[in-house]
Order: structure tokens, then C-alpha cells, then sequence
């Protein structure tokens, strides 16, 4: 599906009740965002049917005034001109997510690194260790907006 | 035999790498001749400080502190080279060019509070020569066809 | 008769941070002295939380301490954010500071690569004659630099809307003079080293990647392309000056160390190309267009990918207009290689001598995934 | 005849007025007595020690300019011609540090054992015609070569000796390594005693005097020079000390100057081996051959030709990266050990048709 928009007609004519939206954002990435329920299913479509294999990222991002948080993934197919940003809300009191490294396998490392960063722990994950802080780290959660160096003495 | 030629081609690659003289620079009696855009250390100009303090703004690491100056009932740049990372905005961005960069380097000190210039501090540029006492010539880099070699530019 | 099971007895050797050949970084290997069963890369040794930092600096500011993420290649870092920083502003970069920008990135992708090099010389144990040349062959371009941007490794001469400084008068021909001794360098390097027996017996079929694993784990930059993929950043997303210049991408499909090692090889060949043409065709023009420090973004949230000498980079940042990014995701490219790494030791058959050889083939620099 | 008598301990020629071993040790003193000079400076202990400071010293200079760069540079000059007795000073000076689950007895002895017995061999090498320390005939090769076989146990205790994983490791690829590299030694080495007709080294130097033994046995030439490479450890082949791998391999745990004698060992091997590399095919102290005669035999040729050889292991040091541990192997048992017996064979077929 080397073609944006066709990508999102279809996308959106087959699977756009599962899925909160789908939209161009910055005329070559596709941002879909996900409902909590057909999280996986959707990325596997996702992987299997249109050819994303390839997993470039994924980061969270803190919303403390709208007391959400959202969770994205970045992912790339070999024969595509786009990249689609597949994301997900979380409110900021149940941050727990089904761990996407049954999909994309090489998302093990960046789930790690957000556990540690912002708190969301992701279910089923195998070695869920802290990856770039040290283990013995007592502090919150660096990346979150409310950090305000706790657990540095 | 192709094997044995194989084998043989890289001692006859390195071995005249042998002959050549060292690419090295003996420092305390050569030091090189940076380029004239090379970031060394600051050089300060009390006439053409308008105090905007600008150069304390746009540093992003916060090193520059506008302070007092006895005699100068105005405030001037005391820059903290403990934290300062040459990154050269506050020159590029100071309306009336008062900051610039030196070729300086030498400026290794004992204690960390000798690397907080005062701005009479930044203002005298001390010469390269009572810096480095043993420096006998300046070299620069030339390239000739095999190696990368260093001529005298001038003594000192 | 069931084959014998060996008894084989699992150690679990530590690579540790400060082993001679390992870098700032901590491997655990398990293994029975000579075969290496799982790999266990603890990584995180110089995490500088370089996300956070740049949360609070202005946008302008940010450039100086992401540059530092990996210091060898860090042009190629430091394009991706001014990039993001242009489009945040909406800036319209003039012509030909696209050109320097590509220029300054593609004399950092040689810098890069020949210090992979040297790594590389000096894990086969060959004496690191070959680093001590690539160390030499590299002043070349650190004089470039210097007289360019006035710095030999953080360059910071990006700028939102352009560069700081145009190219002082008769660079141009020291480009060309440059870019010529590099080529009759080159044909050292590729005799004594690739074309060296030794050299191939160590490095051929050794820690095979296949293409559809490469892509599966998320495989990157020359790792990616020694697998026979043709995915380059300067030509899935042109940025600076890429798509005026005419080069192609470089796949070996090997699939192993040499061929990773020829990838970066011939991607040096292809940036003395690009150089050479900027030199001779860049065209005139200003090179800053107008703006202030001290603006503040417009709302917004982009996204850069940009060809780092290691893989893609890229960037994606959030601004809720105040003078400082609401959130900056770096996606560093030796992350990725470094879980390929991770799964190399089930994919192929890897030696306890072999390690150093295998880590200097992926190239990870630690500093760039801890950020 | 005289000797090999006494050698089996069948003949006595004084009376018996001090019976055993030192009836003999004073026969075989009195007879084989050589002047002073010859024991202790050239052949002997001078020589020895001398081109060890000097290895050391040319080494250091001759590859750093390999490497474009200087070299020791400040002691003594800017040669740096001192720098390497800087360094035996402060090994010497430096602590021995003897770990305690050792036995420091054999922990201490080790090292010196190590750079003492490749010493040995030193002494049947023919510097000239007569100029021979220990002068046992026929018996020349074969006890050279049994020399240089205890040689590797040596590296092999060490490492067991300092009790360290590392060590440990590195000593038993040692034996590895020297297995692999001895055997096709032995069978070129035998080569050259058939085309010679004779064990007596100074037979075989004389026997060369219309053609040196490298040009008929090419072969056995570049296999014995591998061979040299692998006995002496010389990079590309230096896998014990790997340092990309194992710490230091057997040398890990040994500090001060018993480091120190464990670096010289290794120039006393390759001493030892390109010494008789040079008699079995280069033609030992006999001078250039031109139109079939020989020009001159002293010693100077030997030594020229010694230092010869010795440039060109050195600089084999930054040409080639070290093969793995199974490659090595691979190339001792599959590649030199039949080549070496290739070369036995033409040898035979040469010595059959009366060519030589």
C-alpha cells in the first residue's frame, strides 16, 4: 500500500468503527488512534494486512491538565512512502497496557524505557528490567511533567 | 598462487608506511595555527558593551551572569567556563560584535573558581607565547599527494 | 541412536563497561567458553536524560546538548532538530544553506564511518595501525570543520532557517583538494584491509542477519542495507539538500560482517561524490533566513526521520507555544541495532572471539541510545 | 666419536677417580671448554639479552611509524633509546604482587623458566664454522628440537600456576596453538637433515654452500616460517595474549619483573626459532653464493640475515589481524602439516634422483 491517501480510504472504509480516527498529519504520516479494546487486533491488521513489519519506535507523552497520557508507536513498511503513528489514550490513573511485543518484537526495548520514564506497565511483557536507569532507582518518573527530581538525595 | 599474491599485497601495502615521517604534532615546542573562525576563548570589549545582556540570555547553559564592575556603574558578562560549551551564540547573537573567540586554549587551572572570568579578566587576551613557554615554532597542515604533513609557519 | 546431548555447563561471562574492546556498555554473554548461547545487552551506562533537558531550553538551545548524543557523527544528529525546528517555525531555508547543511552532514557520515573503521581494525586484533590512519585521515575533514564552522567535533552550525556562516573565500577548493587524498586514501584502506585474507576469514558468513529478520527486529542503517534493503532516509524523505544531488543507495546482500563493512565503504565513496558536486555547484545566496532567538514556537507537533551515519533518526516534537518544546521524542538508530545485536546470538553462530568483531559491525554508539 | 661415547656413558677416557655425574660434568667441562668471550657475550647469555632490549626498543620505534606516529620520544634523546631501560628499571622496582592461593614457589619460577629454556637452544646454533657453544655433532637438530618441545610447557604451567580463569584459558590455548605448530616444524626440519644427509648443523650450513635449502624446498620455507610465527606467538598468531578476549592471557597475573620476564620470553623464542629458521634454509653464516661459490662464511652474514627475518616478523605485526581460535587450528592441522609432508616427499623424489 504504497499510497497514502488510498491507504486511508481503505483503512477507514474497513476498519474505522474499531478505531477512534484516522487522519493525515503532515501530508506523509498517517496517525491512527486506537481504541483500548481492539488495541492488538488492530495492530496486527495493521502489520499483516497493509505491510508494516517495520517497528521504528514508541514513546509516551504526558497530558497532566487533561490528566491523560498517550501512548505511540512509530511503524514503517519496506515498500511505503509513509509512516503511520498508531497511538493510544490512557487516563493518567490506570496507565496499564497489553504489551505490543506479541506484534512488533523489537518494541521490547522502547516499552521498557517508558515503563521506567512514565510509569504505563505493560502486561505480558517477558523481562519487563529498567533499560537506561539504574536498577536501585527510587525516584518517580523522570519524564513526566510533574517530576520534580524526587529520589535524587 | 592467487592466495599467495592476496597474502602478499597488504605487507607491500603497509610496509612503506614505514618510511614515511610521523603525522604528529610535538606539542609543547610546535603548537598548531587554528583557523581564524576557531572557537577558543572569549575576548571582551568594555567600549562596545551596550549592557543588553542578550549574550545572558541566548546562552543555553546559563554560564554568562551580568555583574557588577567597580568604576562602571553598569553591569557586564562574567563568563563561567566550567559550564561554558563554546557553543558561540552569545558571539553570534551580541548586537555589537563585543564578545568574540581567541585561539586560546591553555587554560587549565587548579582550582574551579579560577574558570569564573571576571569581565577585566576576559578583556586581556594573555599572548600564546607566555602561555606555552617551551613553544618554539607555529605549524599548520598541508596535504601532499601520500600524506597529510606540517610545515613551520613562523618561530616564535 | 538419539545424538549425545552435551552436557554443556552455561557461564555467564560480564562484558563489562570496563572490558579493553566494549565501549561504554555492559554485554552479558552466556556461553560455554567458546559458543555464545543468549546476549544480554545491559545498556544505560550514559543515559544523560537528554529528553528532559531539552524540555527545559529553548528551542534554539536544544541544539547544542542533542548534538552531544553522539559526538563522531553529530551534524547528522543535529539536522534532524533543526529540521523539526524549521518546520515548527515554518521557516523557508534559502538554497544554499540547504547545501552547506547537506555538505556539513555528509563530511560527518565519512568522520563517522571512518571511526568505524577503526574500531573495527582494532577488534581483528590488527594492531590498530588502520584506527591510527582513520584517526590521521579524519584530521583532514576535522580542518574542514574547523575552518567552516570553527569547531572539530560539536559543530552546532545549524541554525532554525539556515546556517551561522556562509564558506569562507577559496573553500571550495579546499573541499576539492580534500575530497581528492581521500580517494587515493581509500584504495590503502581497501587494499590492506578488506582485500586482507586474514581480514575475510575473520569477517565472512560471520553473525548473518537475513533480510526478513533485519526487518522483523527493526534493523537499521548499514546493518539494514549489508541485508540487501534499500532504505535510506535521504530518499524515503529528502531533507537539506538530497534531492538536488545525484547519488544512490548502497546494499550489499551478504548479509554479514563484510558486507556491513563494505556498506559503510562505498557510502563514504558516495559522500566524496556529494561533496565534490556541492563544491562545484552550490548555488549563491544568502544563507540565514531572518529569525530571532528568543521566538516563540507556534503550537504544533512534527515529525523529522534523518539518515544518521548509524540508521534513522528521528525526531518527533511537540511545542504548545511557549519558547520551550513541550516534549522531544528522539528515536535514536542504535537502539534498534543494539536489540539486533541483542538477537543475533539465536540467529547465527557467534564465538566468544568473535563479540568484539560482531558489536563493531552493528556500530552501536551507546551514547547515542542511552540519550 | 669421542662425545657421542661419553653422551651414551659407555667410554671413560681418565682414569674413574670421581665416579657419576661428576666425573662426567668434569670431562664434558674440560673438553668442551670454550674461550670466555664465546660463552658469554655472542652466543651466549650478552647476545641474548642485548638483542631483547633491542627488539624491544626497534619494535616499539619501527611500528609506531607504521602507524605515523612517533614512538618513545622523550628518554634519552629523541630516539628514545632509553626508554626501554625505563622500563625494565620500573618493572624491576615494581611490586611482585603473589596472589595467596598460590603456590609462590612455582608462581615465581615460572616466568623465569618461561624466557630461560628457549635459552638453552641458543646454544647449538653454529654462529661459525667452530664457533659453536655446545658442540655435539650429529646430535645438533634433534636436541634443538627437543629443547623447543619442552619450551611450550613452560607458557602452559604458568598459566595453571596463577590460578586465574583467564589464565587458565589462555594456557591451554597455548597448547592448542603449539601442538599445531610443532609438528609440521619437526617434518620440515627432517626434510632438510635428508637433503643435508646429516643431523650436524654446521653439516647442513655447509651442505648449502651451492644453494640454499630455501630454493629446492620452497615449501618447507613458508611452512617453517608460518611455523616460527606460530612457535614464538608473533602476531597474526599471538592468540594466548589476545587481549581483545581474554585479559592477558597467561600472563594476566604475573606483575613486576616477572612480567617482565614473561615479555622477554617472547623475544627470546623468536630468537631462538628465526636463528635456526636461518640455519636450516638460509644458509646460517655462510656469505652471498655467486656462480656457485660461496663468497665468504662469518658471522656478520648470520647475523644480517637474523636481523632481516626479525623486520619482517615485526612488521607482520601491523598487516595482519589475528585469526580465531578454530581458524588457527585449521591452519596448522589442514593446511601446514600436509603441505610440510608435500615437501618431505619432494625432498625424498629429489634426494632419489641423485639431484641433490
Amino acid at each position: 500500500m504504497s499510497n497514502l491517501s488510498d491507504f486511508i480510504s481503505s483503512f477507514e472504509e474497513n476498519y474505522g468503527k474499531l478505531v477512534e480516527s484516522v487522519e493525515i498529519f503532515e501530508e506523509t504520516r498517517a496517525s491512527i488512534i486506537a481504541k483500548r479494546g481492539s488495541y492488538i487486533e488492530i495492530a496486527e491488521i495493521l502489520r499483516d494486512e497493509y505491510g508494516f513489519v517495520i517497528p521504528i519506535a514508541g514513546g509516551a507523552i504526558d497530558y497532566p491538565e487533561e490528566n491523560r497520557m498517550e501512548m505511540n508507536y512509530y511503524l514503517d513498511s519496506p515498500d511505503s512512502d509513509f509512516i503511520v503513528i498508531y497511538r493510544v489514550h490512557l487516563a493518567r490513573d490506570d496507565l496499564v497496557l497489553p504489551t505490543m511485543t506479541t506484534v512488533w518484537e523489537a518494541m521490547s526495548f522502547h516499552e521498557r524505557e517508558t515503563k521506567e520514564m512514565f510509569g504505563i506497565d505493560f502486561e505480558g511483557h517477558e523481562n519487563m528490567v529498567a533499560l537506561l536507569l539504574p536498577p536501585d532507582w527510587k525516584g518517580g518518573y523522570p519524564l513526566r511533567k510533574d517530576f520534580k527530581g524526587e529520589g535524587v538525595e | 598462487m592467487s592466495w599467495i599474491i592476496k597474502l602478499l599485497k597488504p605487507i607491500a601495502i603497509v610496509a612503506p608506511y614505514v618510511l614515511r615521517n610521523s603525522q604528529t604534532v610535538a606539542y609543547p615546542t610546535e603548537r598548531l595555527i587554528f583557523k581564524d573562525r576557531y572557537r577558543g576563548r572569549h575576548q571582551f570589549f568594555f567600549e562596545r558593551c551596550i549592557n543588553c545582556s542578550i549574550c545572558a540570555r541566548v546562552c543555553h547553559s546559563k554560564t554568562i551572569t551580568m555583574v557588577e564592575v567597580e568604576g562602571k556603574e553598569k553591569t557586564f558578562p562574567q563568563i563561567d567556563y566550567n559550564t561554558c560549551s563554546f557553543c558561540g551564540y552569545c558571539v553570534e547573537f551580541c548586537p555589537k560584535q563585543a564578545l568574540e573567540f581567541t585561539d586560546v586554549i591553555e587554560m587549565a587551572v587548579s582550582d574551579r573558581s579560577e574558570l569564573v572570568y571576571s569581565p577585566e579578566q576576559l578583556s586581556i587576551v594573555p599572548k600564546i607565547k607566555d602561555l606555552v613557554p617551551r613553544m618554539k615554532r607555529r605549524v599548520e597542515s598541508y596535504l601532499t599527494d601520500k600524506e597529510m604533513k606540517y610545515r613551520k609557519v613562523k618561530d616564535v | 541412536m538419539p545424538e549425545p546431548k552435551i552436557e554443556s555447563e552455561i557461564m555467564r561471562i560480564s562484558w563489562g563497561p570496563q572490558h579493553p574492546m566494549s565501549g561504554q556498555t555492559r554485554i552479558l554473554l552466556d556461553t560455554d567458553g567458546e559458543k555464545v548461547h543468549k546476549i544480554i545487552a545491559d545498556i544505560g551506562y550514559t543515559h544523560r536524560g537528554i529528553e528532559k533537558v531539552l524540555e527545559n531550553r529553548t528551542l534554539i538551545g536544544g541544539i547544542i546538548p542533542i548534538e552531544r548524543m553522539n559526538m563522531v557523527d553529530s551534524s547528522n544528529i543535529g539536522i534532524g532538530y533543526v529540521t523539526a525546528c524549521d518546520k515548527t517555525y515554518g521557516l523557508e531555508v534559502p538554497e544554499r544553506a540547504q547545501w552547506i547543511r547537506s555538505l556539513i552532514c555528509e563530511m560527518g557520515r565519512i568522520n563517522s564511518h571512518l571511526y568505524a573503521f577503526g574500531l573495527q581494525a582494532e577488534a581483528t586484533a590488527y594492531f590498530p595501525a588502520v584506527f591510527l590512519w582513520t584517526t590521521i585521515d579524519r584530521e583532514v575533514l576535522l580542518d574542514l570543520f574547523e575552518e567552516l564552522t570553527g569547531a572539530r567535533w560539536s559543530y552546532n552550525h545549524f541554525l532554525p532557517g539556515g546556517v551561522f556562516k556562509d564558506f569562507p573565500e577559496g573553500f571550495e577548493a579546499k573541499i576539492l583538494e580534500a575530497v581528492q587524498y581521500l580517494r587515493r586514501r581509500f584504495k590503502d584502506y581497501w587494499n590492506a584491509m578488506i582485500e586482507n585474507p586474514m581480514f575475510e576469514m575473520r569477517c565472512d558468513n560471520v553473525a548473518i542477519l537475513e533480510p526478513k529478520d533485519a526487518i522483523r527486529l527493526g534493523a537499521t542503517g548499514p546493518v539494514l542495507r549489508g541485508s540487501g534493503i534499500p532504505i535510506d532516509m535521504r530518499k524515503e524523505e529528502p531533507y537539506a539538500a538530497y534531492n538536488s544531488l545525484d547519488w544512490e543507495v548502497i546494499t550489499e546482500d551478504a548479509c554479514d560482517i563484510m558486507a556491513r563493512t563494505k556498506v559503510r565503504f562505498h557510502e563514504i565513496g558516495q559522500s566524496l561524490n556529494m561533496m565534490e558536486q556541492i563544491a562545484k555547484e552550490i548555488p549563491e545566496g544568502e544563507t540565514r533566513a531572518r529569525f530571532s532567538p528568543f521566538s516563540r514556537a507556534p503550537e504544533g507537533e512534527h515529525i523529522t526521520r534523518v539518515e544518521n551515519s548509524r540508521g534513522e533518526m528521528s525526531i518527533h516534537m511537540w511545542t504548545d507555544g511557549t519558547t520551550n518544546p513541550y516534549r522531544v521524542k528522539i528515536m535514536p538508530p542504535s537502539l534498534r541495532n543494539m536489540y539486533v545485536f541483542e538477537r543475533l546470538a539465536e540467529l547465527s553462530e557467534i564465538v566468544v572471539a568473535d563479540i568484539p568483531v560482531v558489536v563493531n559491525s552493528i556500530d552501536p554508539w551507546y551514547l547515542d541510545s542511552d540519550r | 666419536m669421542i662425545y657421542t661415547n661419553i653422551a651414551l656413558g659407555t667410554a671413560s677416557r681418565t682414569g674413574q677417580t670421581l665416579a657419576g655425574i661428576m666425573a662426567w660434568m668434569i670431562e664434558f667441562l674440560t673438553v668442551n671448554s670454550k674461550p670466555i668471550l664465546q660463552v658469554l657475550v655472542l652466543p651466549g647469555l650478552a647476545f641474548t639479552l642485548v638483542f631483547a632490549l633491542v627488539a624491544v626498543w626497534f619494535e616499539r620505534k619501527f611500528l609506531a611509524r607504521a602507524m605515523l606516529r612517533v614512538g618513545p620520544y622523550y628518554c634519552g634523546g629523541r630516539a628514545g633509546v632509553l626508554q626501554v631501560f625505563a622500563d625494565f628499571i620500573k618493572l624491576f622496582l615494581k611490586e611482585m604482587i603473589i596472589p595467596d592461593s598460590v603456590n609462590w614457589l612455582f608462581f615465581a619460577l615460572m616466568p623465569i623458566m618461561v624466557s630461560f629454556v628457549p635459552g638453552l637452544a641458543l646454544i647449538l646454533i653454529p654462529f661459525d664454522a667452530n664457533w659453536v657453544l655446545w658442540d655435539i655433532g650429529s646430535l645438533g637438530l634433534p636436541m634443538f628440537l627437543a629443547i623447543m618441545g619442552i619450551a611450550p610447557l613452560m607458557p602452559i604451567f604458568a598459566g595453571w600456576v596463577s590460578n586465574n580463569k583467564y589464565s587458565f584459558i589462555g594456557a591451554w590455548r597455548v597448547a592448542y596453538m603449539y601442538i599445531s605448530g610443532e609438528i609440521p616444524i619437526v617434518i620440515c626440519a627432517a626434510a632438510v637433515a635428508i637433503m643435508a644427509g646429516s643431523f650436524n648443523l654446521v653439516k647442513i650450513v655447509e651442505a648449502q654452500s651451492n644453494m640454499i635449502f630455501a630454493i629446492p624446498q620452497f615449501i618447507g620455507f613458508i611452512v617453517f616460517f608460518i611455523g616460527v610465527l606460530i612457535e614464538s606467538e608473533r602476531t597474526p598468531f599471538d592468540l594466548p595474549v589476545a587481549e581483545t578476549e581474554l585479559v592477558f592471557g597467561w600472563r594476566t597475573e604475573f606483575s613486576g619483573i616477572l612480567f617482565g620476564f614473561t615479555m622477554m620470553a617472547e623475544y627470546v623464542m623468536l630468537q631462538a626459532w628465526s636463528l635456526l629458521f636461518i640455519t636450516l634454509y638460509l644458509g646460517g653464516y655462510s656469505g652471498p653464493i655467486i656462480m656457485g661459490n660461496v663468497i665468504g662464511s662469518h658471522i656478520f652474514w648470520l647475523l644480517a640475515k637474523f636481523c632481516a627475518v626479525v623486520v619482517f616478523v615485526i612488521l607482520l605485526r601491523c598487516v595482519f589481524p589475528r585469526p580465531r581460535m578454530d581458524q588457527m587450528l585449521k591452519i596448522g592441522w589442514s593446511y601446514l602439516t600436509p603441505l610440510a609432508l608435500l615437501n618431505l616427499f619432494i625432498v625424498l623424489g629429489l634426494k632419489m634422483w641423485g639431484v641433490f
